[in-house]
């Protein structure tokens, strides 16, 4: 009825090929089934989204959020999420239990390889300690410490033989790394940007989802899943106390049904996180077996990630 | 008063009192305790040295300035306290202060709009004053395209056109140059008389105070020295300031002798002078013996008489300033003595000669040194 | 424009307050809107400051962020680093404005408003694309690389950009137009006769100079100077595009620290630490202006 | 000749990245080659497809044409009582209404981001608008105070004297006479809220001004969209000179 | 020349000589194939109008603004085409110039500086020029701590301390106000004849010109209309222009009847007035009768003599001005005519009364109409 028809949520999430995709593939059949608007507010980057969210805080108008379980703990002692009703959730039980919380769903799974450009790497790139090889000094683009929520600080200690709670090496690798860092971008289309624009040629850390983008620019870009293991992590909705929690809520539940699962993956290249979802087959060449998958405590991240940015820039920054 | 009554003149002016007035900025007193009151119809000239207190009183008139004590009477009526929009007053600046941004005529008609003079009746009476001031072939024009002295003009027109009880003009001549200011000066004159509104000029410029006003006063120091009519002043200046002020004057340092018989004889290095018996001054008293350069002759023949005074001197200098040309002496003491004669009169004296000057008693002045 | 000229003289003639007398209510009423407006700002740099006085878990007030930036390297690495960049900056500007600044002295009155017109659309178009442009020039593929590849100066394009080099040069010309503006300012209020009093004395062009037109201009350099080296010294933006993420200056470390790292103590420690250098900063430079502004021909304030 | 050398050099290193912008923007390929292979206009077209710029500069005008107004106002009647009258507190008035152009915008903008937190009556917009009006304030009073001291105090009295109440010498005859400097100092105000960034910055959420906009699409695009967008801007900048000129006269605002 | 010399006033000063110079701004000519002679020593006043072109002038002797056309000479030397710094010249500006961010002594110690006088000869220098000048007490003090008249004496001192071969002056007491200047007038012309340095004053005050320069040239639109002392150009005026601007004149419009046996008559309103001749007047040509107001005599009783003219007039004004009093007379016909008597004389007019004004012939003037 009118009721009904007026109802509207506001969705803060990624624009660009995440926005349009999440159009097609989520809002429009999702207003089809239930007559509820979404509109989708675009954020920069997740942290700065959290900044403005929790300026707003009484006065909130924005129900959902796409976001990482950084941001969430973050937003969650900041006060502003609401705990989400996982009896409401119908297609809750396909989710693997890591996936799903009080204060967060899981949505999808990405994995993070490295982009280049074939013609200007003098050789093809299969494992991650190739990025140290001194002929692609000044040619690498990198994640800022805080990016991706410290993951890639954590693969290089991960690759260091390290982990959350022993991260030392991973500044011993970044220390190696250095001369060939060429930039140091601050998000993902700015990655974008640097590689296709060739202020480098090498763009580490970059889900495959951004990947279809960078093939628009040319033949010449070609990604992979080095060895020895994957980085995957996967982002999460996260329930705000925002004027319409219950068609928020519908909405979850809708978003991570195998049909609508099926539907995004395909169009920006993730794994869903519905368990019953298909991995969609243009994901496949990039897609390294499960065993090689590794998935970081991204709690245990959030509390130490001011240190480790700290440490990291000394490292890394300065010339 | 309406239009005719003013601008025929019928000089039914307003008596203005200032009565003990003071103003003062923070702690620094601008006028102090002064007392001054102009006659209907009189315009009165307010002279005195840069930052003596002129505009200040000025602007207590007009009501731009509160005054800390006193009262200002227009008439019977007390006006101090009274807004300025509410006095009725006129004033001319300095610097004219014609609206830029409206034509000569619009400048004029302001004060009548301001008035609520009925619209049907400013074409009329703006006509009358622009031709009184032969302004009308500039109606049209922006203050900024036209000259000082027409700017002058527009100015008394502006003020003049709303009939105020009262005129006050600051230095209004100042900005102009010599020739036109001797124009300007007569025509001022005539046009207030005309209007016989009673006004008050401030003026810094002597010759501007005489020939345009009817009395004149002397400020000094947010004080009024000395009023009167233009010779009084100049004839009878009751301390250096004023006789400095106005015309130039010698001086021969000295110490009074004796008073009585009504004279008071003075012992200076040039020998004694003789002069009008001054009340107060005592016997030892260090005294300055003033007379002015033009009443100085040469009389190298005539015996002493005792309604002059004598001195010897030498003639050191001569310059011709036109109309007159001054003579410098040197007397004993080497006191510089200098002498106004008329230019085309030879004024019996050569050059490094000894000679002897002499000026008539009556018109010698003693003042208290450091007066 | 510069920040001494934002302050304007004394006040006209019209004294309406005495002693002894109920202060004239009419200037307060007519302050009242804009400063309900800047009460908005105190309000915030008060939120700020308690902001920062929060503890790591914020719960009793201490100066803990303030210990941490003064007993981290690192941490004050940004403030020297910032400084440092500003400082190369302002003085570049200075040496390299000055001339501009002088030369639109001795052209023709033309040439004059054709040059100051240019400074002005320079100065009235958005920062943010001055560094855009920038970008094209220095970049790897910008016309400077295009020029020394193509005509084999160089074999590799060199990094001209995302470095030190980047955010200075980027630094220089956001400040070029402030400082040649304020230089030039203070090069027309110039009497024109000293300079020619001093060529009569006997004094050659370049002893003219330096003696009495250069002295003379200090005032220009010295307020163009601080006010670009505030500039310089928050600037967000030139960093932020041209730094590539290795040159963190103290804003961009602020936004680092509130935004990305959410750790909004630490950054409002920080910007409250620059808060009160740059007001130091000004407090200090008029200051020392006051004291010996006379050597450089500043007038005493007049009663 | 020295000089002059010197002198042309600097400002052909000032006019470098401008030339290029405006030559790339009619760069026909997205390659940025520099002189271009091809002429065109798409990036023009690409300007005005992109949507973000669209509601940017909406945005941006908005804020522009109300904190100019408000600043206007605000800063009017405090030029007025600053010129005009002597009052206690006067100096710390004017520091204040100075302060945003010497309190570094970072600060101001954080400061404002986290004051925002605490305040339930200020939404969002509004912060940002009074981060303009502030931004803007600090001018309007400049040139007006300069205006109004340019202007002779006579003026008003002998409206007075003429017979005008305070409020209709002022309508009358001191508004006319500063109309040029109120002009003047409205393009300043909108020309500054206009461009400013970074303060701005740490407030948008979603709603963007035009220059974050810009700054977020540098970030993220390589195409020479910008230089086209620029290059319209600067000839928008051109004509703002050109008006300010005639307002003003540069020399005295450049001063 | 060595400080002794100059100091001392040996007044070895330098002939300047202008020789047909022409000065253009675009197409304005400003100074227009002007020639002119300063004596050694000798001060010459340049006087005129606003805008006639005297700074200049003055400015291409300096070397600040270089000639279009002509030749200027200092001595022998040919000095244009000389940069300023070379020539040697003092120049003392209107708005004094002190250099702002030195105190009195380093102003005055600059110069020395600049023509290399060894550092341990400064004090010596500075000193003596200082005292000579009253202003030792103000060594230290800034130009902007000082007053005007002060300022005045430093550039004064600034500019004489590296003793120049010609001293420049622009309108150097203009800013100063009366009393003081007359001071300066006094004191300037003392010192430059002290060190007999040939100046040039520029002015358009007449006063300041008749008392400080020894020769008076009056310029008009870029020309010298006249030179001379100033007696021959007060008195003989060679152009109305002139005798305009040096003091004040009648007017009595009318035609010449016919000139012969060394005189002009001329027919006026007020009858035949006589004059010297004029060559170059014919009969029937419009001219203007012109007399000084102070050779005008009120004699009713007197028969008429061949010497001096004598209108009938009647008094319709009269202003007391200090020294002199000015009586305004209207003759047949309207016109005004002034008459200046010392005011303690009394001048022999009743108001309204017809009385016969008389002046002598040979300081009767007559001018082509519109010269
Ligand atoms: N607004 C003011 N605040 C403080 N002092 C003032 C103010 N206006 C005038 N004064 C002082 O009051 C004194 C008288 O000022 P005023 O303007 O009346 O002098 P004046 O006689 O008009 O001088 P001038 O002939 O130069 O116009 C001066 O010493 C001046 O410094
Ligand atoms: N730099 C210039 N460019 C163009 N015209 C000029 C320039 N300097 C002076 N003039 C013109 O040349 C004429 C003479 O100027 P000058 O300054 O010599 O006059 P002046 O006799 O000194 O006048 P004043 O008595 O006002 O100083 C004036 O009409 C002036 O307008
Ligand atoms: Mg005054
Ligand atoms: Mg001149």
């Amino acid at each position: 009825g009118g009721a009904e028809a007026q109802q509207k949520i506001v969705l803060q999430s990624w624009g660009g090929t995440w926005g349009d995709a999440m159009k097609e593939a989520w809002f429009e059949p999702f207003e089809k089934e239930t007559g509820i608007q979404v509109e989708l507010r675009p954020q920069g980057s997740m942290m700065d989204a959290l900044a403005k969210l929790v300026a707003q805080k009484d006065r909130m108008d924005v129900d959902l959020w796409i976001t990482g379980m950084t941001p969430t703990a973050l937003a969650d002692e900041a006060g502003i999420l609401e705990t989400i009703p996982r009896g409401k959730l119908t297609n809750a039980e396909h989710l693997p239990d890591a996936l799903i919380g009080d204060k967060y769903v899981g949505v999808w799974n990405t994995i993070y390889g490295v982009a280049y450009n074939k013609e200007t790497v003098p050789f093809p790139i299969t494992k991650w300690s190739d990025l140290l090889d001194e002929r692609l000094a000044g040619q690498v683009g990198i994640p800022h410490a805080t990016g991706y929520g410290g993951k890639f600080i954590l693969l290089l200690g991960w690759l260091g033989g390290g982990d959350v709670d022993n991260i030392d090496p991973a500044f011993e690798v970044a220390a190696q790394l250095k001369p060939n860092i060429g930039i140091i971008s601050k998000s993902d289309p700015e990655a974008i940007k640097f590689l296709t624009s060739g202020e480098v040629d090498v763009a580490a850390m970059m889900p495959p989802g951004n990947f279809v983008q960078i093939r628009e620019a040319g033949p010449q870009f070609e990604f992979v899943a080095p060895e020895p293991f994957v980085p995957a992590n996967f982002n999460n909705f996260a329930l705000l106390k925002g004027p319409n929690t219950e068609a928020a809520v519908k909405f979850i539940d809708f978003a991570i049904s195998k049909q609508a699962q099926e539907e995004l993956a395909r169009r920006v290249l993730v794994i869903p996180a519905n368990t019953q979802a298909a991995i969609p087959e243009e994901l496949a060449p990039f897609a390294p077996p499960p065993e090689r998958l590794r998935y970081p405590d991204e709690v245990a991240i959030t509390k130490v990630l001011p240190d480790w940015a700290e440490r990291w820039d000394r490292v890394i920054q300065g010339r | 008063m309406t239009a005719a009554t003013v601008m025929a003149g019928a000089g039914t002016g307003t008596r203005i009192r200032l009565d003990r007035i003071s103003i003062r900025y923070g702690d620094f007193t601008a006028v102090d305790d002064l007392t001054l009151a102009i006659e209907p119809g009189e315009i009165l000239a307010l002279l005195g040295a840069s930052g003596c207190g002129k505009t200040t009183t000025l602007k207590a008139v007009a009501g731009l300035q509160r005054i800390d004590d006193g009262e200002i009477r227009f008439g019977e009526r007390r006006v101090d306290g009274l807004a300025p929009h509410r006095r009725n007053v006129g004033m001319v600046f300095q610097s004219y202060a014609l609206f830029p941004h409206m034509t000569v005529t619009e400048n004029v008609r302001f004060g009548l709009a301001m008035h609520g003079v009925p619209r049907h009746r400013h074409g009329e009476r703006i006509r009358r004053v622009l031709d009184m001031l032969h302004i009308a072939a500039l109606a049209d024009s922006y203050p900024d395209q036209i000259s000082g002295g027409q700017q002058q003009r527009v100015a008394l027109a502006r003020t003049l056109v709303v009939e105020p009880l009262v005129l006050l003009l600051d230095e209004p001549l100042s900005a102009l140059d010599r020739q036109l200011r001797d124009v300007m000066r007569t025509e001022i004159r005539n046009v207030v008389k005309q209007t016989g509104i009673t006004s008050l000029l401030v003026t810094h410029d002597q010759e501007e105070a005489l020939t345009v006003a009817d009395r004149v006063a002397v400020m000094r120091a947010g004080r009024i020295e000395q009023v009167g009519s233009a010779r009084e002043i100049y004839e009878a200046p009751r301390t250096r300031y004023v006789a400095d002020f106005i015309g130039r004057m010698n001086y021969l340092p000295g110490r009074v002798l004796d008073q009585g018989g009504g004279v008071c004889r003075v012992e200076t290095a040039a020998g004694v002078i003789v002069a009008p018996a001054v009340p107060g001054l005592g016997a030892g008293q260090p005294v300055e013996a003033g007379f002015r350069p033009e009443v100085v002759r040469v009389d190298d023949a005539g015996a002493p008489r005792g309604d002059r005074n004598r001195v010897e001197a030498r003639l050191v200098g001569e310059t011709f300033a036109g109309v007159t040309t001054e003579y410098r002496f040197r007397t004993a003491g080497e006191v510089e003595i200098r002498a106004l004669g008329q230019s085309d009169a030879r004024f019996g004296a050569g050059a490094d000669r000894r000679s002897c000057l002499e000026w008539p008693v009556s018109r010698t002045l003693v003042f208290a040194a450091g007066a | 424009m510069t920040l001494d000229q934002a302050l304007p003289g004394p006040a006209g003639d019209t004294v309406r307050r005495r002693p002894g007398r109920r202060p004239n209510p009419v200037p307060y009423l007519l302050v009242l809107p804009a400063l309900l407006l800047v009460a908005g700002l105190v309000g915030a740099l008060l939120v700020l400051s308690l902001r920062s006085l929060e503890g790591a878990q914020g719960q009793v007030p201490s100066l803990a962020q303030y210990a941490r930036i003064a007993t981290s390297p690192h941490y004050l690495d940004h403030f020297t680093h910032s400084a440092w960049l500003a400082g190369a900056a302002t003085l570049a500007a200075a040496v390299l404005g000055y001339p501009v600044a002088y030369y639109m002295e001795r052209v023709g009155r033309p040439m004059r408003r054709a040059i100051m017109a240019f400074l002005a659309v320079v100065f009235f178009s958005d920062y943010v694309l001055r560094m855009f442009g920038l970008i094209l020039v220095l970049g790897k593929t910008g016309i400077v690389n295009r020029l020394l590849v193509w005509s084999g100066a160089v074999d590799r394009p060199l990094s001209l950009m995302y470095n030190d080099f980047g955010v200075f040069v980027g630094l220089v010309s956001a400040s070029l137009p402030f400082m040649i503006l304020a230089i030039n300012g203070v090069l027309a209020r110039l009497d024109p006769r000293l300079p020619e009093a001093a060529a009569l004395l006997g004094a050659s062009p370049p002893r003219v100079f330096w003696h009495v037109t250069l002295p003379l201009s200090v005032p220009g350099i010295v307020s163009g100077g601080i006010i670009v080296f505030l500039l310089s010294l928050n600037s967000f933006v030139t960093p932020a595009l041209l730094g590539g993420g290795f040159v963190e200056m103290v804003a961009t470390f602020i936004y680092e620290q509130a935004i990305n790292l959410f750790n909004l103590p630490l950054g409002a420690a920080a910007a409250m630490i620059l808060f009160f250098v740059s007001m130091v900063l000004l407090v200090g430079v008029n200051g020392l202006f006051d004291r010996m502004g006379r050597r450089f021909g500043v007038r005493e304030e007049g009663r | 000749m020295m000089l002059r050398l010197a002198a042309w050099l600097v400002l052909g290193l000032l006019a470098l990245p401008v030339v290029t912008i405006v030559v790339t923007s009619f760069n026909a390929t997205s390659s940025f080659a520099f002189p271009p292979e091809q002429w065109s206009l798409r990036w023009y077209r690409n300007v005005f497809d992109t949507p973000v710029f669209g509601s940017g500069l909406v945005m941006s005008l908005w804020l522009a044409a109300a904190s100019s107004m408000i600043g206007l106002v605000a800063g009017t009647m405090t030029a007025l009582a600053v010129v005009r009258y002597r009052f206690v507190g006067r100096g710390l008035v004017l520091s204040l209404v100075m302060a945003p152009l010497v309190v570094p915008e970072v600060v101001i903008g954080l400061s404002l981001l986290i004051w925002l937190q605490s305040v339930r009556w200020l939404s969002g917009n509004g912060a940002i608008l009074l981060l303009h009006c502030l931004v803007v304030l600090p001018f309007v009073v400049r040139i007006l105070v300069a205006n109004l001291q340019r202007t002779d105090v006579n003026l008003e009295h002998a409206a007075m004297l003429l017979g005008a109440n305070p409020v209709q010498a002022f309508v009358r005859v001191t508004l006319p006479t500063i109309a040029k400097g109120l002009a003047g100092a409205l393009v300043f105000a909108l020309v500054m809220s206009f461009h400013n960034f970074t303060a701005t910055f740490f407030l948008v959420s979603t709603q963007q001004t035009l220059p974050v906009a810009i700054f977020q699409y540098i970030r993220t695009e390589h195409d020479p969209t910008i230089a086209a967008l620029s290059t319209l801007l600067m000839v928008g900048a051109m004509v703002i000179v050109w008006v300010t000129d005639r307002l003003l006269g540069l020399e005295r605002v450049t001063k």
